[in-house]
């Protein structure tokens, strides 16, 4: 019988780490706000990290605010910091949002976060007698200190503030809420796609793909401030507490489904991200459920595609090949899943956040595959090399960060997840869905026939 | 009543004669009509004979250079079509400079308009002579006629005479335009004769020893032939002349000086060997090396007849302890699976009985696109009652057979495998191989896990939605690996 | 001043073809129509070569029927084979349409393949007193004798006569015609989708997209005949002479174009294919001019994606790359011109047709880049591979006919054109329309990252 | 009014002082205020004192193992973000073990709340001592105050000292949390210190000779430093200490042994120069090698300090016969451009002039993120009149200038790059380099191409679709390749 070897992380330091701190979460779910802009409370270190990285990934500017913490605010505490640092934004950018989110500094120094935008509230409405429309920016307060969970937490933290600080009770609508989590434009609007040919409307929680991937036209562009286009608006997520239910594709950052069930009555299905045949399948009998709408034709031959591509391909190309997996827990069981469907062996996935039912969910793929998991668990990208090193596979999926890793042993790296850096387009393309799979299929396929068909060349030729 | 007409021939009643339904009780002498013209229009899976002659028999040649005389068409559809890679290895111990040659170039006169009206022989010996040029390291010119040309009445022989001459190099023409024959077994029965007639007896090998075999009709599909090979050198039989996988243009020349040949491809090459027994008085056996128990059998034949008898069995021991248990494996897997073997032809007959023994496997159709008679009397004799035997099938009739039977599986050739697909059949590529090679014990093991991996490719419990899916019963797959289970993974820190 | 140095074939042999006959083209012409069936009449091997070559490029089931000419045909004629072909075919695939295609042989033993198909049809018409609907099947004749022209110019023959047969003059439509050229699935599916976002209805001529690319999905496939999704129905190449317009986007494969403005008065455009920016920018220009529609922003948009694209990354990485393209007259062209819009450098372009104006539009596209262009015209495969070991590039683009050459010389080689066989997946996916400039600038700067970036992998951490 | 207040800082009059448009008639000390914290909300691309000293000056380090104090994002963060190769050469001539250690490796504490409240030391303590079995080749480990553990107080220099002895090799803290001082430089400085009073002078170098120098703020951004180096070898001056770029933990140790330690980045290791002279008594002097007529003037310099004057007449000479042709194609392309520098520091002033002079383009704006007094004073006497000078500026600003200048190029970070080309102008990474390395001769030409690869990138001239485009009027690219000129392509037959 197939089953799992959960190997933990013994040693306390963390060596090249496969987590982030809780700010980067709840930063990424702010950008996903048509204007919203997230103000970080600390070091500029906190905001310059995370928009160097969102750079980088995303080849698209990130536009990420801090209230500049120093040594006096150690002292004093950081009222002043991020009292005017919300000031100066909201005069300057005029945004619709703002999402003030605390980091270890402020929390450390005991600031009250709550506290201090309730009266910076207060003084932009006395502020808006001069200048209009202050008054409308919503100010979310976002705690998410450093030293407590992980990016993939402080995402979830980040949907939650502001589903709980917005969602408001009105008429029921026949919308769809979806906390997409951590993903690429690619994914979202893949999402969308999905929802389009199920002729169901969506309301993303929030919308990350326009704002990290958006055309260059000057021409159209607005600019002092310059803002991307897209985003989900305030007034969605307002209504999303009047949707038919809502759909977390993330199984580690469901709590904003479970508070708008909770709050008002919106049914809530939290599950593993739709990546690969079967999730997909399960990600369409869930909208079925909450709506009730039909699975039209165009999107089973969406699906008839994929199968065709696995049918031909899979077990000529892919067969017996060892895959290791590493990344964010929600897309590594997606890919471990999906790896499985193509007939290949998960023989390990490695995740560096601690999500409890992580390791129940690889005893079900090693179940469902026959493949035996060692499953790498609160592990950081050290283990993973070390890992590789003494059990060679054949193939590793995961991000940029295994790319020196690849190089010296050999082994091909499909990039999935975040961040990707040295590859271009990643954040264009899905993973999830059909046509995700499809992708993914693809790149997977090519890598083996490049890595491991093609010096027996003549093999290729039909 | 032995003979079926398929539902969708009852327009075309003629194929009744060549679908038979094997009864043990039929007289010897029923079974599929074949080696006939196709009907017109019936979706066919065959080719022409130039493809038999260059496609099949000649292109695995290493050295030698090829010349299309033809429209740019069948020029660029020879160019490198049959999986057949080359070592660089000469007779003489030197290397051919030119890495898989014959996968890598194709010549061709690119006859035009012109050429059709005025006859293309000025066109043909000015390309010949432009190819020597281009490719000096050529050990032979190979020349082909095709429909155009054979139509036109291009005397190849004479240019080939000529220009063997002004070359220095032999130059040879095979005359099997596309239309000659019912299939392209045609081409392999001119290909046969041609280097016959103008080739064998021509040269003498640097030496000779008394374990020299000629191994013919194996044309090192996928490194088929290596496989044999390395038999044969573990038993101390060297291949003096391989026609024509892996092999050079002068092995050809000296293939009446083998003590014995063996003829692995029944169908394209037994011609040969008839001819150089009689001329030649080189014996020859017939062998088949597909599957274990073939395989073995063969291989003890053959150390009998070289008095390499312990040998054999060391060769056939060691390998069997390298596959045997993983077989064993697969067997478990591919027990009562329905399979079909829709091979070019002899693969329907080398096939069934290990498919059914040695897998267990329950061989329910076979199909040839152009087997002559005494193929589909082995093919009777292996298979089962009630299995159909089907000649030159097309495309309806499979349609047909799949919705009928339902396989689990099935073998053919890369413009069934896509339709199968589409119907919800998994099928591999047997004329060249999915991931062989499929000789010989390593590559019957090959084809079990190319079988497996099919039937068992987790999409194939996955093709239509579900919108109520039954539970957690799912598609499972195992690994075929045995040392797998063996070596448990060692735990990282 | 840049310009070109056009390099013909000298000498008579041909090596490694970089064109096939007739034939090919005209049963692709074929394909691409709704339960539409070629029939060869020539060779067994005229029909098995291009079903095989189909296949293994679209790993597709291709069905094509052949009229098995033999040595009897050569002395008494093929008119049995063909007009029992004809008949086998109607009477067991119930096909919409046929096309009697000729061959080399079928020429030459001179067969008056018009007149047998007219016989034929009369044959039909009384057979379907017995056997409803066999006089409704269109038999199209088509002449491609193997030794004039090329695939492409046999393309170009078939969708011709498919036109001239059928178009018939009616109520004037607002549709515009496309003839696409031998193009992939994804290339005429991204064509659909520029003329969805225009507004405008289209007419492929014809449509081998969802032929050659279908869902597995045996529940709704029909079998016994089992005939490929989509293709262009007869109706819709009979209401192809009310069109507002057509537009040939192949330059040299536009004659159906011409023939339908003659006759019908349908306005021509006959460009080279919408490969690129600029390409895709006069595709639009030139829908605009026979349709009057308005560009919409959302095909802007798409186009500032591509724009975004190339300046993030073009200069960055490609800047002053030589490139060296080989493949179809019309797809190299447009292939060319993209390459000088990312700022590499096209020193090479390789073609096996004689397209006759070939050579002027690489005179254009070498001003417009400040590229000296070396122009292999009528050339083949072993020219190419000289070339390039003399004149070594940085990538090579075209069909996987250069593998081999790119693994000895370590060359990447981006794949593109027909046929790609040593790869998944390059069939769905378009090189046209902006989107498809998107993916080819991917799959360039990822090779180029690989190949020449991975080895100081330090420039590729941001 | 030399001062300027963008009219998107009208809600933030304080940015005035920091935005200056030269006057020439100006006193000397008007110039940008500087060095003082940035105003809350406002979008500084400044980083913090953490990145200074780790992201800076000791990840260039081949040998040394860090260990992060920090909640995991620090340490996330810090892993491998600048682009400083390093090559596996000691200077005992062995070779470490590992290739690009620096940027392979980084570890850190995972700080969790209950170390928030009880203290972080044991994990601290224990980390290291993991770090140090995992990395026994690490030479030395640097260990790294971040916001949580500078405020929760845990005394690191002692872990530090403990450590030293327990492992028996040095074990160096920086106190440089994030939250320290107003920009990335505290952290510069602090690294400087903490290195001169740790390990300057704590051990000797194998060997010294006459023509020893110590290179200081040079950090080998994509290979700066080999360029450098290869100048240096060929003049016959050894680098006896390099900090930090392709260093070692030694050459720190033994910062005090060179006969002359030039200081490269002027901003991040001006204090350890003068340290080290107060000290040791080390002369230094202040180079720049960035284009042409700088390197060509330091190496002069240099050469006559040595009484190497020929030496580097060669190296000038050498160099200058290879970039000088290519770099006149450059100026005549980039003539009259219009660029932006917007540096972390002392490019904006080492830029200035070569890009007018050399290049012929027009710098209109210069910026620094982080530049101290005597930095602004540089660049005010580098620039002309009319260009502004801005210190820390933030996006708004940048926007701004943009609307009213539409400059053709900007020289910044990552995260002004594609800002800059959402607003239709090119932009190229001034910290990281696009394709570098950009320093010495060949280094000014990378940064001329680069610059005319964006400038001239085709895609600037397509930016908006046009309904009717005017004729062929289309952009045009050449090459800047010269060889290119002289090397007709031979044609194939």
């Amino acid at each position: 019988m197939s089953g799992i070897n959960v190997i933990k992380r013994e040693r306390n330091v963390i060596i090249n780490p496969l987590k982030t701190c809780q700010p980067l979460g709840a930063m990424f779910a702010v950008m996903g706000v048509h204007h919203g802009f997230p103000l970080v409370h600390g070091s500029q270190g906190c905001s310059t990290f995370v928009r160097y990285n969102f750079a980088r990934h995303f080849r698209e500017p990130a536009e990420i605010a801090v209230s500049s913490l120093h040594e006096d605010a150690a002292v004093f505490g950081g009222r002043k910091n991020i009292s005017s640092g919300i000031k100066n934004l909201a005069v300057r950018f005029k945004p619709d949002l703002i999402g003030a989110i605390t980091t270890c500094s402020s929390e450390i120094i005991g600031d009250d976060v709550f506290g201090f935008v309730d009266t910076t509230k207060k003084e932009l409405k006395t502020m808006s007698e001069d200048n209009k429309g202050l008054d409308k920016i919503e100010v979310i307060p976002i705690a998410t200190p450093s030293f407590v969970g992980n990016h993939f937490t402080g995402y979830d933290v980040g949907v939650k503030a502001l589903v709980d600080n917005l969602a408001e009770p009105g008429e029921p609508t026949e919308k769809v809420n979806i906390i997409p989590g951590i993903v690429n434009p690619g994914d979202i609007r893949e999402i969308k796609h999905i929802l389009e040919l199920m002729g169901i409307e969506g309301t993303m929680l929030t919308d990350t793909s326009d704002p990290f991937d958006s055309p260059l036209r000057p021409s159209v562009t607005p600019t002092r401030p310059y803002f991307p286009k897209g985003g989900t608006t305030v007034d969605e997520i307002r209504d999303s507490a009047n949707s038919q239910g809502t759909i977390a594709m993330c199984k580690y950052a469901g709590s904003a489904a479970t508070s708008l069930e909770k709050q008002h009555n919106v049914p809530a299905i939290i599950e593993t991200p739709p990546i690969g045949l079967q999730n997909t399948d399960q990600f369409l009998r869930n909208l079925k459920k909450l709506t009730d709408c039909n699975i039209p034709d165009s999107i089973l031959d969406e699906r008839g595609m994929l199968v065709d591509l696995i049918a031909d391909n899979a077990s000529r190309y892919l067969f017996d090949k060892k895959v290791a997996i590493f990344g964010d827990p929600d897309i590594t069981t997606g890919l471990a899943r999906f790896v499985g469907e193509i007939g290949m062996e998960p023989t390990m996935v490695c995740t560096g956040a601690n999500s409890n039912s992580f390791p129940e969910d690889m005893e079900k793929i090693s179940k469902e595959t026959g493949t035996d998991i060692d499953v790498l668990f609160e592990q950081d990208m050290r283990s993973f090399e070390v890992y590789i090193k003494e059990n060679p596979v054949d193939l590793m999926i995961g991000t940029s960060d295994g790319r020196l890793l690849s190089l010296d042993q050999g082994i091909p790296l499909i990039r999935a997840g975040f961040p990707v850096y040295d590859r271009i387009g990643y954040h264009r393309h899905p993973i999830v869905g059909y046509n995700g799979a499809m992708r993914l299929m693809e790149l997977i396929t090519n890598a083996v026939l490049e890595r491991y068909y093609d010096p027996t060349h003549w093999k290729l030729q039909q | 009543m032995p003979y079926k007409l398929f539902d969708a021939d009852k327009e075309i009643p003629e194929r009744e004669k060549h679908v038979y339904k094997k009864h043990c009780s039929d007289p010897d002498g029923e079974m599929p009509h074949c080696n006939t013209k196709t009907v017109p229009g019936s979706m066919t899976e065959r080719g022409c004979a130039f493809a038999g002659a260059k496609g099949v028999i000649t292109g695995a040649l290493k050295d030698v250079l090829h010349v299309v005389h033809s429209p740019v068409g069948c020029t660029t559809y020879s160019a490198g079509t049959k999986r057949y890679p080359t070592s660089p290895d000469l007779p003489d111990g030197t290397k051919f400079p030119i890495e898989n040659f014959n996968l890598k170039y194709v010549c061709g006169t690119d006859i035009q308009e012109s050429d059709v009206v005025f006859g293309g022989m000025k066109r043909l010996k000015r390309s010949i002579i432009e190819a020597s040029k281009e490719f000096p390291e050529a050990n032979a010119i190979y020349t082909y006629a095709t429909c155009t040309t054979g139509l036109i009445g291009d005397d190849m022989d004479a240019v080939a005479k000529e220009l063997t001459e002004e070359l220095g190099k032999d130059v040879v023409a095979f005359n099997a335009p596309g239309f000659a024959g019912p299939s392209q077994s045609k081409g392999h029965h001119i290909a046969n004769h041609t280097i016959f007639d103008r080739l064998v007896g021509t040269k003498e090998p640097p030496n000779t020893t008394p374990y020299d075999v000629g191994l013919i009709g194996e044309y090192n599909i996928d490194g088929d032939l290596w496989v044999l090979e390395s038999y044969f050198k573990e038993m101390g039989i060297r291949i003096l002349s391989r026609f024509s996988g892996d092999s050079t243009h002068d092995e050809l020349c000296w293939m009446h000086r083998p003590k014995l040949n063996l003829v692995r491809c029944q169908r394209s090459a037994t011609y040969i060997a008839d001819l150089i027994k009689d001329k030649y008085d080189v014996p020859y056996i017939k062998v088949d090396f597909f599957s274990t128990e073939y395989c073995a059998e063969n291989l003890r034949t053959i150390g009998k007849y070289f008095g390499l008898e312990k040998e054999a069995e060391k060769v056939i021991a060691d390998r069997m302890a390298k596959v045997g248990p993983e077989l064993e494996f697969y067997k478990k897997k591919l027990q009562g699976k329905k399979v079909y073997i829709f091979s070019g032809g002899p693969k329907s007959w080398h096939l069934a009985i290990p498919l059914e023994n040695e897998l267990g496997m329950d061989v329910t159709a076979v199909a040839s696109q152009f087997e002559h008679e005494d193929g589909y009397v082995k093919m009777k004799k292996r298979v089962d009652e009630g299995v159909l035997i089907v000649d030159d099938p097309n495309s309806l009739e499979f349609e047909e057979m799949i919705e009928e039977d339902k396989p689990d599986l099935i073998l053919a050739g890369i413009k069934e495998k896509y339709l199968a697909h589409k119907l919800g059949v998994p099928s591999i590529m047997i004329h060249s191989y999915e991931n062989g090679p499929y000789i010989g014990f390593e590559g019957f093991l090959n084809l079990a896990k190319d079988m497996y991996a099919n039937i068992y490719n987790p999409v194939w419990n996955l093709v239509e939605f579900e919108e109520n899916p039954a539970g957690e019963e799912e598609s499972k797959i195992e690994s075929g690996s045995i040392e797998k289970e063996d070596n448990q993974v060692e735990v990282a820190k």
